[in-house]
């Protein structure tokens, strides 16, 4: 059992470790850059340590100045929540070797599931599903034609030495295999020097689906279902929900049971997140997140599970609190991310919020930092909030969802809220129906600047 | 349901805090006992960033939860009470040295040496001051410039943060 | 399907039916005192009308008032909330009278459960057990002493024609009998000039639990198990919780299929609760509550339910959404009642509010209609807020409780906050082991003014 | 998902409310026309406690949650706009008569019958002015003084609120 714990994260997500560490009656301990000595996250915790200047790298990223912080106040473990530390292999070895406690996997894991080739080799292993190909280079338009009767069509072709879609050709039937082939090579030869094309099954319209598992370390994982997270902006997501509107229950069950069985095979610690493309019924494998998601809140609504005091239970070397068979889907949850970013070109609009007001009621839960008069600073990221409402079905969550926003006030900076507004009134996000292209799609149309 | 004293602490530095920012005050130190246990140590200030045992609400929205210190525990990041405590900030000092880094202070080289230096004592720019551990490394401070020690404002063995005054020399 | 409701109320309980009505599409109407102009109930609602001057007997509870709201706003139906109009009988049946629809029962059983002995004459031969007692006057001693037999000691003897306390006396066993009831029955002769007596169960240690029902009022009725409100003060309820400590599952299904049995017979409409004593694992009915309660988001949070939205289904003659069969109870959950009242003697204290920040983060739930500068008036009660919170087990939700009001900020006037911190100090409240004595007693000792 | 314009309409009242709050105008009042069968109509006003189509933020926090007119349906509560809509606040004009409740205006006795009084007429303390019906009962509302009917603030049918101005009398 911890006496006490050290955050090294700011903003909601330290806010977010701590109240799960006060509700265990742990001590935290929260560290800070001199930019955030007024944030809510200080003000929060039991202590506080000044660990260095605004730039990140000098601070929340400074793996001595954590380390020390450690040792001024005694915190016997650290939690990384997500970004900044948290997937950095080297900085959860140097934890362990200072006899200190890394709330999360093993710096093994991280380093795996960190490089994206190891990763997927690792988890095609075991039994993951990936997206199928030619794994190297196709030599000839004989075997590319095996190829892509194997994979079955649509597939892609593309330069094994390139980037940025030249030598990129997409081969829609078999008749069109020859020509996507055969340009595909000369691209490659022109833009790189060196025709070589490897062949992949090509996804359409994808939706993003990861499956939350956990692991206690011992070879007994779980799953928790999945969350769609398809809704976003340049790789960034800004609407996630659970369960995810186009997963059958067989489906879930699949695939939630090859991804705890995966984890459990590695002794995975923790939370961690395997992320898919899905289409058509069939999923493909992108990456692993060793670390909690920024959504998890979807899950632990749906779920009735806290999975942040699981993460200190498990690194505590307790069992896990729940089986499998505890964990029972209830209604469905949505959440946004509230960032400090003005319409329509989402720039970055740190400044003093003069009103913060939250939204109450059943089944609506706020993670924010904010407080009246505090002053977003320009050195982070501008997520500020999560807005999260659950509901006994879909369109409960999502009526409610509409309601909570209409009550929520932040005042003194632009927000992305009159998006989610926006989003609300879409029948395409009201009927579920959305994949990973459709918000660049429905942004480039609906807001221009 | 450990934290028992931590709500009601709470409330009392909202007080605190509220009584600071009704009064202008800059500073607001207070010790409490609670039984054999427990004791409250509370320094509330008003523009002072870093070095506090506690981090006070600061101008804006003074109510809001402050942090408690902890009950027991190593020595925080600051300095001492009796030499930081005293209504002034050494931090904002013209002559104020300040900590580079998070870390355990060490006045000498070595465990029965003698200091690196004293009050009143003449340094050159590039001297060493004292040092930071920090994860089992010595970290020398040099004097940023030439002049007397005027104050000594940490104690062997005393945590600091990043930005923490040390010494004051003009 | 109702298209606009009036919202006969103010405070948090109108804010908690716009809240509902919202997310079912339905328009709001709020009505509202010159005193409460700038309330949250008038902001949030999406029409408002001004329907008298402050005292509430010359608004919300002036029925003309409220009608001819209904009727300039084109209003179908009337939510009462709780308090003010919602046990009114007379009311309801004007109510109908105009065509318009009442959120909640009929006013025949308001009417029923209204009158006391009614109400316990009602319950008695639906099945619901009452205090055993003589039934009427006891004119002997013998006829005394077969009946303190028969019901078991301790038993009270009352004075017919009493009350405030003068010709009662308790007989402890059989041998303090005699003179228990000569001297009640002496007693009340002098007091009243009538010397006959009753006799009655004596409660010692009772808790009060009560049993949320629903029915749909055309025979199908359901229970939500018990709250337990045993924490009161001058008989105001300040913090309560479901499931009830000392509730064993058993008696939670025996009691709550008689309730469920009983309000089915009666074709009850809507939520109400029946309260009991409670003492040795028996239940004694005290009286029905026709109406929703302060304490209803302890049972939703619970059993996932949405209660008024509940209440709205049913009254637009819908069947209910749950049977028997769906009522799961999912962990714990606690309300503590926020008053404006400065302790140790509860004095209200208006005022303005200089600074309100709820609590955020997994499990916790704020009703309030505080915002920022709002001025809590002096003409009504001294509510401002409740804070729910819902953990796996008790003691989950109890820390939850702890953390969350360790987050609350309500500056500008004193609120009965401090209180709850006080009493989370305690082992009694700590282990679930109080009654309805415990808070007056821990109060005499602990807060003398 | 009925009330998909709400939210936006809240915004937007919203930023109305913070250039009421910023230029310290008494009163703003706009229409918007959304479609075929949706209009917005709002007033925003400082001081004025009644009668208003949308219950304005009130000087405090502007930036309230408010609520929005109905899209559609009877008339809600208030003058009719072109009267009371001028920038002043008829309710606190020392000649106004204002209404002692909620109900519906009758200019006169009944269909087709004159209307009590008209704007000039001279009335003697107790005359009739105007009925508000509410729950089926006529309200003989009398002058409260003798004078002179300078202004009649509500139309015949329409709807007010407890204290609404309905005349002004002097």
């Amino acid at each position: 059992m911890f006496d006490k714990i050290l955050v090294a994260n700011r903003g909601e997500i330290a806010l977010r470790v701590i109240r799960a560490a006060r509700e265990m009656g742990i001590q935290t301990v929260a560290v800070h850059s001199t930019a955030d000595a007024d944030a809510m996250h200080v003000r929060m915790a039991d202590e506080s340590v000044c660990i260095g200047p605004p730039p990140s790298t000098e601070s929340y990223l400074s793996i001595p100045a954590i380390i020390a912080a450690c040792e001024v106040t005694g915190a016997q473990a650290i939690h990384p929540g997500y970004g900044f530390l948290s997937e950095n292999a080297n900085f959860v070895q140097i934890v362990e070797d200072h006899d200190l406690t890394f709330i999360g996997p093993t710096a093994e894991h991280i380093r795996v599931m960190g490089d994206k080739i190891t990763a997927k080799d690792t988890m095609k292993a075991l039994g993951v599903p990936c997206v199928p190909g030619s794994d190297g280079g196709v030599p000839t338009l004989d075997e590319a034609r095996r190829l892509g009767e194997e994979i079955g069509y649509p597939v892609i072709i593309k330069a094994t030495a390139g980037g940025g879609g030249r030598g990129m050709k997409v081969a829609e039937t078999a008749a069109d295999m020859e020509k996507a082939f055969m340009t595909a090579r000369s691209e490659s030869k022109a833009a790189f020097g060196n025709d070589e094309v490897y062949i992949e099954k090509y996804l359409q319209k994808p939706r993003h689906i990861e499956i939350q598992v956990f692991g206690d370390g011992k070879g007994r994982a779980v799953h928790l279902g999945e969350r769609d997270c398809s809704l976003q902006r340049r790789h960034q997501k800004v609407l996630e929900e659970a369960p995810g509107p186009c997963i059958t229950e067989e489906e879930r069950a699949r695939i939630g049971k090859t991804c705890a069985d995966a984890v459990a095979a590695i002794n995975y610690t923790g939370a961690g997140t395997i992320e898919f493309l899905y289409e058509d019924g069939e999923f493909y494998f992108i990456e692993m997140n060793t670390r909690l998601q920024v959504e998890h809140p979807v899950t632990e609504a749906i779920f009735g599970v806290d999975l942040v005091q699981e993460q200190i239970r498990v690194a505590e070397g307790h069992p896990m609190s729940f089986m499998q068979e505890d964990l029972v889907i209830n209604g469905h949850a949505i959440e946004v991310r509230i960032n400090a970013e003005k319409l329509p070109d989402f720039a970055p609009r740190p400044g003093r919020i003069t009103q913060f007001h939250a939204p109450g009621g059943l089944g609506v839960r706020i993670d924010s930092a904010l407080y009246d008069g505090y002053t977003i600073p320009p050195y982070y990221d501008s997520l500020i909030g999560k807005l999260i409402v659950h509901g006994r079905d879909r369109n409960a969550a999502l009526t409610r969802l509409n309601r909570a926003l209409g009550e929520l006030i932040v005042d003194g900076v632009d927000t992305t809220v009159p998006l989610f507004h926006a989003l609300l009134q879409e029948p395409d996000i009201q009927s579920g129906n959305y994949n990973i292209h459709w918000l660049e799609k429905w942004l480039a149309t609906n807001l221009q600047g | 349901m450990s934290n028992k004293t931590h709500d009601s602490d709470v409330t009392f530095i909202k007080a605190l805090a509220e009584l600071l920012n009704e009064n202008d005050l800059t500073e607001l130190q207070v010790k409490r006992e609670y039984g054999d246990h427990d004791a409250l140590s509370v320094r509330v200030s008003r523009k002072q960033e870093i070095v506090s045992h506690v981090t006070a609400p600061a101008p804006g929205p003074a109510a809001l939860p402050a942090p408690t210190a902890p009950a027991s525990g190593p020595v925080a990041p600051g300095g001492p009470s009796g030499d930081a405590g005293a209504g002034e900030d050494p931090a904002s000092h013209p002559g104020a040295v300040t900590s580079p880094m998070v870390g355990t202070i060490y006045m000498q080289a070595e465990p029965g040496a003698p200091s690196f230096v004293s009050v009143g004592d003449q340094v050159a720019e590039g001297d060493t001051l004292l040092i930071v551990e920090a994860m089992k490394t010595m970290n020398h401070i040099p004097a940023p410039r030439g002049g007397t020690v005027k104050r000594i404002l940490v104690e062997d063995g005393a945590a600091v943060e990043y930005g923490a005054p040390l010494m004051i020399i003009e």
